[in-house]
């Protein structure tokens, strides 16, 4: 976690969820800064959220003694932003979420982060710690560009 | 440290005079939010409409998602209509991304949401 | 900066000014998550930025290559910050501004953060670094306490 | 990265009658508002009251509120009438707590300032 650069901002948090939040606030902050527009702050927010979440629960397994990092990197009209836990990463990339076999049963209701992550930003990418730590995803959230 | 959902159960009376239930949440809809989600809706009559009112919630999480899809769940089994109210203009993109839109009308506020059943 | 506890959130932020704003969103968060009212929040945010400012101002003399860290630990019923530059502390603590002085060009117009700190929240306490670096302000902020 | 300040100085006309000047800032009240402070009160006419209109400032620090006594600073050796309206509950409480009010009075908003002129 010492790749921060001179402009960066990071923000470290304990694995327990509802910590989450305090990462969406962060990064809204800084995407306020930056000047990004209210539904672009939203997207970044739900994003932040769901990579934080997954990192707590499935990257850190609840393990509050371990912790996430969030690093916030501005260019002049890009925010990228990376969520690193202390797992090995996404081993396999799950299928987008279907409604209808949600709906009758055959799928599991949850599952709907990552899709979720990928649809909000303009980049995302899960990149896995070379020694079965330090797994992250990197989001990136363009200023000048629609949401999906 | 996490902001318990809240849900107060409700009984309105459609434009049609039709009785309908609307569950009121309020805080955070998270995976800890099951009892206020589907133990609330394990409570109301199968009978009839009912309304999600999501006015007062401010986060909403995939896994608070993943309990209104089961709850939605449980209505389509029974035949039931599920509408829902009061989401903000992000969530209601976020609701229609993951395909909730299907099985559920989305409606800006209540009194609209009253006068479709 | 390694005193982090189990449940502790840091940030870390470059010294630029504005940045401070940032800090004041992550704690906000975690006030917000802790359950304070709404206008203690407002008193946090603003405690908090007055001690980023003058972290970045007088302590790392707006030099964007040190980082100034800010370290957040919840209690049941209040909140502790900690925020910390890299120089060597406040040396002489200033009188309180005087508003008539002040109007009369008898003494200057600036010098009020560290007086609206020690003001609005519960507890303020300013720490030199032992050897000259890491200096920090501790404030805290309680749950059952009525500002002001 | 810093919300740069925006003030725009109209004219009005108070209650009585009389011609105020008003300075409407927008964005940030912090060290890089200088100009958006001094520049803008040093072109308003000096035989009039003048109103500062925050309600669209969300955030003030202490070198913004320096700025802000030395723009009283000037008014008051030319005898000038300064109020302010459209601060927050809790700026109004940092106002008061570094002795503004002392010089300067503070009104919910505008309509009401006005009332006072
Ligand atoms: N940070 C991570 N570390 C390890 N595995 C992950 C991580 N994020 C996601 N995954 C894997 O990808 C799956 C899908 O994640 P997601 O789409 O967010 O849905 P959910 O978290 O509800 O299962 C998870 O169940 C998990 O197996
Ligand atoms: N983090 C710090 N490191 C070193 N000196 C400080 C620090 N914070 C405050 N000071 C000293 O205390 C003085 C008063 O600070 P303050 O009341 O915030 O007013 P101002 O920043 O406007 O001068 C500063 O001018 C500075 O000399």
């Amino acid at each position: 976690m010492n790749e921060i650069k001179d402009t960066a901002v990071e923000v470290r948090l304990p694995s327990r969820l509802g910590f989450e939040k305090i990462a969406m606030g962060t990064a809204a902050s800084v995407a306020k800064l930056m000047g990004f527009p209210e539904d672009r702050i939203q997207d970044l927010k739900t994003a932040v959220a769901e990579a934080c979440i997954n990192a707590i629960e499935h990257g850190n397994h609840m393990d509050e003694s371990l912790s996430i990092g969030v690093i916030l990197s501005a260019t002049d009209d890009s925010l990228e932003v990376k969520v690193i836990d202390e797992g090995g990463g996404v081993s396999e990339r799950p299928h987008s979420p279907d409604i209808d076999r949600k709906m009758h049963g055959e799928e599991e209701a949850r599952g709907m982060g990552m899709f979720l992550i990928e649809a909000l930003v303009d980049e995302a990418e899960w990149v896995k710690g070379s020694k079965g730590n330090n797994s992250y995803v990197r989001l990136v959230i363009r200023l000048n560009k629609e949401g999906c | 440290m996490e902001a318990g959902t809240k849900t107060i159960v409700d009984e309105v009376n459609g434009d049609s005079g039709k009785a309908v239930s609307v569950l009121r949440f309020s805080g955070d809809i998270s995976s800890s939010s099951r009892d206020a989600v589907l133990g609330a809706y394990g409570k109301v009559a199968k009978d009839r409409p009912v309304l999600l009112d999501f006015s007062r919630v401010d986060y909403i999480n995939s896994s608070g998602i993943a309990l209104v899809i089961q709850l939605m769940m449980e209505a389509n089994k029974s035949g039931q209509t599920i509408c829902a109210f009061g989401l903000t203009p992000h969530f209601q993109k976020v609701f229609t991304m993951v395909g909730i839109t299907k099985y559920a009308r989305l409606y800006p506020d209540e009194q609209t949401a009253k006068a479709t059943v």
